[in-house]
């Protein structure tokens, strides 16, 4: 049943992947943001699934600190970034 | 090619990676990521290594000496970037400017 | 410790004058002349000492291995005691002639320390002490060098310096060697490498090294350089410089070097020492031609000095007796001759502004006393007797001849005659009238006419007294007799 | 099928740090800096050290982006206000 | 709308808040920690930090949440956001995609802090809508996928739904709202 | 047919499902046209997603406050995913960024 | 600037050759390796700290532990003395937040602590400890700064320095208190060293929380200096 | 507890305390802070070398573990001698530094955090002296390098923050390329403790690369030709007080590791090429840093450079001690003297510089004429650290020198003594370049009046310590003696 776990998590980190074009393409900061809140989501899923996988249960811990911290990126982003994407 | 081989390896490319930005790249900003990277890679190398116990818990001590080098490593950057800042506050610039002399300009 | 105190009062005047700063002249006149006086009677007490058989040595642990000392001999002692007492002629003199000049404390305390390094290297019981005195008088002679501040001073201390670190890093690469070669080697009379077999090449280079590095000094042709330009400083610095501490601290070297290091026969055996005097000769002919020419008074007794030194050197590395004893004799009498001759220069420059040959006309007539304090000095100088150029002459003269060295007793010969030829003409042109307009016989500061005066009785008196026990050419056969066994004819 | 995730993993650390030292754009560089401590964090995970990956995941995902973000901002070149675009909710009427 | 009107909260109520939220962070705590019993002795004196400085920070009580409202409004919003996810993923994959996007004002009904953020939170989690900004006046700017008709009404139901939550009652909805 | 094979296969084609919104968000991520629209992916679909994967696990999960412990994760990350959102479109909204329509591509 | 390729080679030669020399070197490397993972572990359980890297923390190599505050503390030190205000600490640097971010800091932030609290709590048996509850914590102060939630004057006064040395400081007094019970340095007390290790990581994780923030904050201020400009 | 027992702890902790009760008790109390702790650490230090002496290499064994679990501090003669090097300088550099940050501008925040990023310094120092913990080298050489950089930008012009920035990127690379090797030392030998390191290590290719990375660092940190691009602006754009410690202090921190590195921790014959290597580069540092110090036109430029030549000596004992036990004393003995009577003078002629350009208000050479009549003392300062910077007797670096040529001579390996010879000259030409500025004749119109300078003593009493050092080499050879490495190759004193 690890087997379904280990390609969950395979295809998630691929589908992550696929978030660095965006930061590639852009065109504009908000856009590149994006991506890194996607990756905020999928780390999260991609911790639990881990934490499943190798049974150390302490991992949801960093999920939930994923989670909580997740979003201090895009406040900083909106509060003192804004614009800053021409650079 | 077991787990950690992959990691270790992966580890020596980010220090390469790294060094070669801190040295080549301008952007004072691109120089403090690239050492972040420096620092990515020896820690991947420092726990990919220790992950060669017998058991299956690593290593404890290189994990001990990543997570004294993680804070360091912010420590680091936050300087770098308050300094970046700071400098851009007075010069308006930046890079170092690679042409000029120690000396030249007061 | 007494015996370090030749060097420790020189250097406590100096550390006092400094700090009493640039106002306070008569207490720095006053301070200096009671630390020359106390040195000289400090000296002489050393020497009678010497002259018993006590030898006073002492030695501070410095390196490993290695011990920073001194001991009075008898040999050091001579050049002890011409540096300290002419030491405090000079300071009458240079009071005088500083009178007006700007930075006295620099001056005077640079003054003290320059003889407190010529002590030590006259007192210095090993080369590495050697070295690090000669090394310590190069660094205090430069201020001096450069006292005026102006470009040319500059230039010419650039030159000094260049010359004087130099010989220093070939001597202390010489020390250096000789003592990883054969360990700590004090200085013994007759040679102090008994010890080491073979090494001859290495032996030979050493040689090299160490007579290069005071040669600097010495002023051998032709490490001599920088003794013409250094003129530029003020005249009793020049004095000290040429007459007294410095270029006698280069020959005094060699003195050390030949007779006390490597000692006669090992130089006689590996040929360095005929080298050396082959060097020396050429230096003496090439010195005198070159004064023959020199126009400004202070240069042409600059390259008289290159030739007097040289007889010096020449005495010492012909490895005969006489001609040691002759040259250590010479290093006395020649102080006291040319630093007659520089105070002259001085005084002439300082209270006449003449500084050429061709200005000198109506100068005997203006100040007679120190023109003829002057001729005094220049006929010591050229040989004639019963001065005291002569008596050192005798005995060089008789040395070359007895060690086997007739050619060297030529070379004297010439350089007398060169001597007159370059002197004589000094003497004509001051009779000759010429237009000063003040009254004759107006001389200059008696602060700077006693002196001179003094220094001049004094090579009559040395050329008088010199048979007699305690004058320099006495004091030198002593000195010089043990390096050769002792026996002296 | 883990190796492959491995393989995928560190090919993705290597790939955005080099995206992120090879952009002219600092915003971009920043990003990819940013989303790169996400990144080490699993990488910790799948070498067994938890207590970094946690740390990493705080630092990386909080202190770090927050001082990057907060340096380019500053670093900006263009002369448009601030103020109005920084405080996007502060130009509420209520606030 | 925010923490200006603090001051005016009588000290009865900050104990209540405080206990009601030390409760809320037990809570949490017991949850986070696994229920293990051993670290109540550090937990509870930490929720009580976390609901001081939580007090400190919101002086006012949220509006009481209305139980039954509660249970209609997770269930709605499961099902919805189940939709709107499924929408979001149509639209990406369909090689058409289907997109017709469009910035909206829709008048808000309902009044206070609490309920407004769920409301603007709610609506970007359900199909098609995503809250942009509070413009002046009461008005909500909402981007929406694909600009039909219905979306307004739409909005409205979801405006219900939190108000039901809380368990308030809001005024019939006055259309024409512009877009 | 244990609980453990039921749970198995249920949250086997959960994690599929997850999986599946992952792959739309970012797919949506890359097609859509611009930063709203872009915003709308994100949001709900990997919200979604990650929903069925935390439900998948839950299946496995050895205790109830584990299941707990699991959707309160998942509550935390919606919220913050909702509010993220919320401040990207506000401050592109404040900015003046036009929402891409189908009239002006 | 023009770009110059000759000089370009210099760093792409020296990271190749570093990448070259470590792959060798770590391929030369025997495929097991204990390290000293056994002793530590034997010790940590000898000293009732279940979490073996907490154990190597805080105690085995304590005083790599107690520099490395003192980096953090430093470098927060560091960039306070960069700063061109005096105030940065207790300025505004954003402001006020809107409703919804508003929501999410008055909710997030009691959470972060307990959460913070919880890493700390949980680090001596497991995966957690002083750095990760004080990022956390300093992840909250940031969320807090950037709300635009005021600060009280103080924290640019004597107080603030205060808090952010109060973990190196207590650090220190319990690495000195062995010295006056016959020990060396850190050398914990075995009856009381889990106790003594709990207080360090509290005012480690406090300390560490204040000097991110602080880091963050002293260096922030200069973009509303850079907005005058 | 009894204070002589913990001294090495106690150095270590003491300025760090300092450091944290000057950062809370505020910019007006923090002076005096740094003083008090400044002269507390002299003591402490007097009473550790005096310890060392008497009862020879000791190891303290932070947490009672001992290596290779814990951490252990070595104290020898060498870490001995560093650290009262450190504290002497220390303690005049804040001495100086109290008047210098009172008479400077009042509006620069940072200079109230001036003392306390010091006294980090300080303790980042002592801790890199102390310590026998390749990992813990990493931490303080992190600690050295964040108050090094932070102390160059304090005062925050442009030219201050730029060289602050490379200073800072050069400590980022240096730092993470010695972690590297500590990780692959670590991979191959299980041990990060220089002891254990030195019993376990055999000549794989991983504990050299390890060992070649780590020393290829330090290389950077200390600013050995070529690695030395940083140096000179950082340490001429800092305040005075912070360029003298950063020249006396700052980069013998991670010489002396590399000395430990090299000489204790690598078995013989590991790594041949690397010391000849370091040998080479030292000379060409003498060459290259002299020849720059020659063209400088700013005073501190020049004295910065001249610290890159005499980094150079430094790095001549690594070549030389490859020739057996006595060649081995003479050499190490040596680079300590060296590295001591260059902490002495060089701290004392970067006070004095800071003095002239306090005093002329500019930092150009140029016109600096007649200083000598302005201010003799800094005058006399500048010149006889010159005659330490030569090698020219009586100074501490003609003991140096002398010892170093002695080694080269007996280890026949005589380029050596040509390369300090070389040197000396170089020296001299660029010293008595400054020198001969300093008391050349002003135009009266540009000639500064004589004025004292309020901290003039200071450099002066600096240098003259350099100089009369030669009488102190005894001592220093003693704790040379007393050092770990001579101790296991068996040099009896």
């Amino acid at each position: 049943m690890t087997l379904a776990l280990e390609v969950l998590a395979v295809v998630i980190m691929a589908t992550v992947s696929l978030g660095i074009y965006r930061i590639e393409r852009g065109p504009t900061g908000t856009d590149r943001m994006l991506s890194a809140m996607l990756f905020g989501t999928s780390g999260v899923a991609l911790t639990l699934v881990l934490a499943e996988i190798t049974g150390i249960g302490a991992l949801r811990d960093m999920a939930l600190v994923f989670a909580l911290l997740g979003a201090l990126t895009s406040v900083s982003f909106v509060k003192r970034a804004w614009g800053a994407e021409d650079r | 090619m077991t787990t950690y081989d992959v990691y270790v390896a992966g580890g020596a490319v980010l220090f390469a990676l790294g060094t070669y930005g801190l040295l080549e790249r301008s952007h004072l900003v691109h120089k403090v990521i690239a050492a972040n990277f420096m620092g990515s890679g020896i820690f991947l190398v420092l726990i990919g290594l220790a992950n060669r116990t017998p058991t299956p818990e690593p290593d404890p001590v290189p994990q001990a000496m990543v997570l004294t080098g993680i804070v360091v490593t912010v420590a680091m950057t936050a300087l770098g970037l308050a300094i970046v800042k700071r400098y851009f506050s007075e010069t308006g610039r930046t890079t170092l400017d690679a042409d000029e002399k120690p000396g030249e300009r007061r | 410790m007494t015996v370090w105190l030749p060097v420790l009062l020189p250097a406590l005047t100096g550390v006092v004058t400094f700090a009493l700063g640039d106002r306070r002249g008569t207490a720095r006149a006053a301070v200096n002349l009671v630390g020359a006086i106390v040195s000289s009677v400090v000296v002489v007490s050393l020497v009678i000492k010497s002259y018993a058989g006590e030898v006073l040595s002492h030695a501070v642990p410095t390196l490993p291995g290695l011990d920073f000392g001194v001991h009075a001999d008898l040999l050091g002692l001579l050049f002890s005691a011409v540096a300290t007492v002419l030491w405090g002629v000079t300071l009458v003199y240079a009071i005088g002639y500083m009178d007006h000049a700007r930075d006295r404390a620099r001056f005077f305390g640079f003054f003290a320390w320059c003889i407190a390094a010529a002590n030590g290297v006259a007192l210095a019981a090993d080369p590495i002490t050697l070295f690090i005195f000669y090394e310590i008088l190069s660094l205090t002679t430069y201020p001096l060098v450069v006292h005026s501040g102006s470009s040319e001073a500059i230039a010419a201390g650039r030159k000094y310096l260049f010359y004087a670190l130099g010989g220093g890093a070939a001597l202390l690469v010489g020390v250096t060697w000789l003592t990883v070669l054969a360990g700590p080697v004090p200085f013994t009379p007759g040679g102090a490498l008994a010890s080491v077999s073979g090494h001859t090449t290495e032996l030979r280079i050493i040689f090299g090294l160490l007579a290069a590095g005071f040669g600097v000094k010495a002023a051998l042709v032709p490490l001599h350089g920088w003794l013409p330009g250094a003129m530029v400083a003020p005249a009793p610095v020049s004095s000290l410089l040429h007459a007294v501490a410095v270029v006698k601290a280069g020959v005094f070297g060699m003195i050390r070097l030949v007779n006390e290091l490597y000692g006669p026969e090992l130089s006689s055996a590996l040929g360095v020492a005929q080298a050396l005097a082959v060097l020396a000769a050429f230096g003496i002919i090439f010195g005198s031609v070159v004064a023959l020419r020199q126009e400004d008074l202070k240069r042409r007794l600059a390259y008289s000095t290159v030739a007097q030194l040289s007889y010096i050197t020449l005495g010492t590395a012909l490895c005969s007796p006489l001609a040691a004893a002759g040259a250590l004799a010479h290093l006395a009498h020649h102080a006291v001759m040319k630093i007659t001759m520089f105070f002259t220069a001085g005084s002439l420059a300082e209270t006449l502004h003449v500084k050429k040959v061709s200005a000198l006309p109506g100068v005997a007539r203006r100040m007679p006393v120190t023109m003829t304090s002057f001729a005094v000095a220049a006929f010591a100088l050229a040989g004639i007797p019963p001065l005291a150029g002569f008596a050192s002459k005798w005995l060089l003269g008789v040395g070359a001849a007895e060690g086997g060295a007739p050619w060297a007793l030529l070379v004297y010969v010439a350089s007398g005659a060169l001597a007159i030829g370059y002197m004589v003409p000094i003497l004509i042109a001051s009779l000759r009238p010429g237009d000063h307009p003040e009254a004759a016989g107006t001389e200059s500061d008696p602060r700077m006419l006693w002196p001179i005066v003094t220094v001049a009785a004094l090579s009559i008196i040395f050329g008088l007294t010199a048979g007699l026990p305690g004058s320099p050419a006495h004091w030198a056969l002593t000195a010089i007799a043990p390096s050769f066994g002792g026996l002296m004819p | 099928m883990m190796i492959v995730f491995d393989i995928l993993l560190v090919a993705t650390i290597i790939w955005i740090a080099v995206g992120s030292l090879s952009q002219r754009q600092m915003f971009k560089s920043v990003v990819m800096f940013v989303i790169f401590g996400l990144f080490m964090a699993i990488a910790w995970i799948r070498l067994s050290s938890p207590d970094v990956a946690m740390a990493e995941a705080a630092i990386g995902a909080g202190v770090t982006g927050a001082l990057m973000l907060d340096a380019i901002g500053h670093l900006r070149r263009s002369e448009t206000p601030y103020a109005s675009a920084a405080e996007p909710e502060g130009g509420e009427p209520d606030a | 709308m925010s923490q200006q009107t603090a001051t005016t909260i009588s000290r009865r109520e900050r104990i209540r808040l405080f206990v009601l939220r030390t409760l809320a962070l037990g809570a949490i705590w017991v949850l986070i920690t696994e229920a293990d019993p051993g670290s109540l002795a550090v937990g509870v004196p930490l929720a009580m930090i976390g609901a001081a400085l939580s007090v400190a920070l919101q002086p006012r009580s949220l509006s009481a949440v209305h139980l039954p409202g509660a249970v209609r409004f997770a269930g709605f919003f499961l099902v919805q956001s189940f939709l709107g996810g499924l929408d979001v993923a149509r639209r990406a994959l369909s090689p058409a995609m289907p997109l017709d996007p469009a910035c909206v004002r829709y008048p808000l009904r309902l009044a206070g802090d609490g309920p407004r953020v769920v409301l603007a939170n709610t609506i970007s989690l359900l199909p098609g809508t995503l809250s942009a900004r509070f413009l002046g006046g009461d008005t909500l700017e909402v981007h929406v996928l694909d600009n039909h008709e219905s979306v307004l009404a739409d909005l409205a139901q979801v405006e219900e739904r939190v108000a039901g939550l809380f368990g308030a009652n809001l005024p019939p909805l006055q259309m024409g709202g512009d877009s | 047919m244990t609980w453990e094979t039921i749970a198995g296969w249920g949250s086997t084609a959960l994690f599929a499902v997850g999986a599946f919104f992952f792959f739309a968000g970012s797919v949506g991520l890359v097609r859509f046209p611009d930063v709203y629209t872009r915003l709308h992916a994100l949001t709900k679909a990997d919200n979604l997603g990650l929903g069925f994967v935390v439900t998948g696990l839950a299946l496995r999960a050895e205790s109830w406050i584990v299941v707990l412990k699991l959707y309160l994760i998942w509550l935390i990350v919606i919220v913050t995913g909702a509010t993220a959102c919320y401040l990207v479109a506000n401050a592109a909204r404040g900015s003046g960024l036009e929402p891409w329509t189908r009239e002006r591509r | 600037m023009p770009e110059r390729p000759r000089i370009r080679l210099v760093p792409l030669a020296a990271s190749l050759a570093v990448f070259a020399l470590v792959l060798r070197a770590v391929h030369a490397l025997p495929d097991t390796a204990t390290g000293l993972s056994a002793e530590m572990t034997a010790g940590a359980k000898a000293s009732g700290i279940k979490n073996v890297v907490t154990a190597v923390l805080l105690d085995f190599r304590g005083y790599d532990t107690l520099l490395e505050i003192a980096v953090l503390m430093l470098a927060t030190i560091a960039v306070l003395s960069l700063r061109t205000d005096p105030d940065a600490l207790s300025r505004r640097i954003s402001g006020v937040a809107g409703p919804v971010l508003g929501a999410l800091t008055r909710a997030y932030v009691p959470i972060m602590i307990v959460v913070a609290g919880h890493l700390v709590w949980i680090g001596s048996s497991g995966p957690g400890g002083a750095f990760q509850g004080g990022a956390v914590l300093g992840a909250a102060g940031i969320l807090l700064a950037l709300s635009g939630f005021a600060r009280p004057r103080w924290s640019s006064g004597a107080p603030m320095r205060w808090v952010l040395a109060v973990g190196l400081l207590t650090f220190i007094a319990v690495a000195l208190l062995p010295l006056a019970l016959g020990g060396t340095l850190l050398q914990y007390p075995d009856e009381s060293r889990k106790s003594l290790v709990l207080l360090v990581e509290i005012l480690l994780t406090l300390s560490i929380g204040a000097s991110l923030t602080s880091l963050f904050l002293a260096s922030a201020s200069d973009t509303s200096e850079g907005e005058r400009r | 507890m009894n204070v002589v027992h913990h001294l090495p702890a106690l150095l270590v902790i003491t300025p760090l305390v300092g450091a944290c009760v000057a950062f809370v008790a505020g910019r007006r109390v923090a002076p005096h802070v740094a003083l008090a702790t400044a002269t507390a650490d002299v003591v402490l230090a007097v009473l550790f070398a005096a310890r060392v002496l008497a009862e020879g290499p000791f190891r303290y064994r932070i947490g009672g573990w001992g290596a290779p679990m814990g951490i252990d501090l070595v104290a020898d003669g060498m870490a001995a001698l560093f650290i009262v090097l450190t504290s002497i300088v220390g303690l005049v550099v804040t001495v100086y530094a109290s008047g210098y940050f009172r008479s400077t501008d009042p509006t620069a925040y940072g200079h109230g955090l001036f003392w306390t990023l010091w006294l980090f310094m300080w303790t980042s120092l002592n801790g890199l002296f102390l310590t026998g913990d390749v990992f813990n080298v990493y931490v303080c050489i992190e600690l050295v390098g964040i108050s090094a950089v932070a102390l160059v930008t304090i005062s925050g012009g442009p030219d201050a923050l730029r060289a602050g920035m490379r200073y800072l990127f050069a400590s980022m690379l240096g730092a993470m390329t010695y972690l590297l090797g500590v990780a692959l030392l670590y991979a191959s030998a299980g041990a990060v403790d220089m002891a254990t390191l030195s019993e376990r290590l055999v000549p794989d290719t991983t504990a050299a690369t390890g060992l070649a990375l780590m020393v290829a660092a330090l290389v950077l940190k200390t600013a050995l030709v070529p690695a030395h691009f940083w140096l000179p602006t950082a340490h001429a754009s800092a305040p005075t007080p912070v360029s003298a410690a950063l020249s006396a202090l700052v980069v013998k921190g991670s010489y002396f590791v590399v000395l430990r590195l090299m000489l204790d921790v690598m078995p013989d014959g590991y790594l041949p090429g690397a010391a000849t290597l370091l040998g080479v580069l030292g000379a060409a540092a003498i060459v290259w840093g002299s020849v720059q110090a020659l063209v400088q036109t700013r005073i501190k430029l020049l004295v910065a450079y001249s610290t890159v030549a005499q980094i150079g000596y430094l790095f001549l004992v690594f070549p030389l001690a490859r020739n057996g036990r006595d060649v081995l004393a003479l050499a190490l003995t040596g680079a300590l003297v060296h590295a001591t009577a260059h902490g002495l003078a060089k701290g004392g002629l970067f006070l004095a510089a800071g003095g002239l350009i306090t005093r002329f208000g500019h930092d150009r050479l140029a016109e600096m004429r007649g200083a000598a009549r302005a201010v003799p003392v800094l005058t006399f300062a500048v010149a006889l650290s010159g005659v330490t910077m030569m090698g020219l007797p009586p100074s501490g670096g003609f003991a140096a020198k002398w010892l170093l040529i002695s080694a080269a001579l007996t280890s026949g390996e005589w380029w050596w003594a040509v390369v300090l010879v070389v040197g000396g000259l170089l020296a001299a030409a660029y010293m008595f370049r400054l020198v001969a500025i300093l008391i050349a004749d002003a135009p009266a119109e540009t000639a500064p009046a004589p004025k004292p300078v309020r901290t003039e003593w200071l450099p002066l009493a600096l240098t003259a310590a350099a100089v009369l050092l030669l009488f102190a080499v005894p001592l220093i050879s003693d704790l040379a003696a007393a050092s770990t490495t001579l101790q296991s190759a068996g040099v009896t004193p």
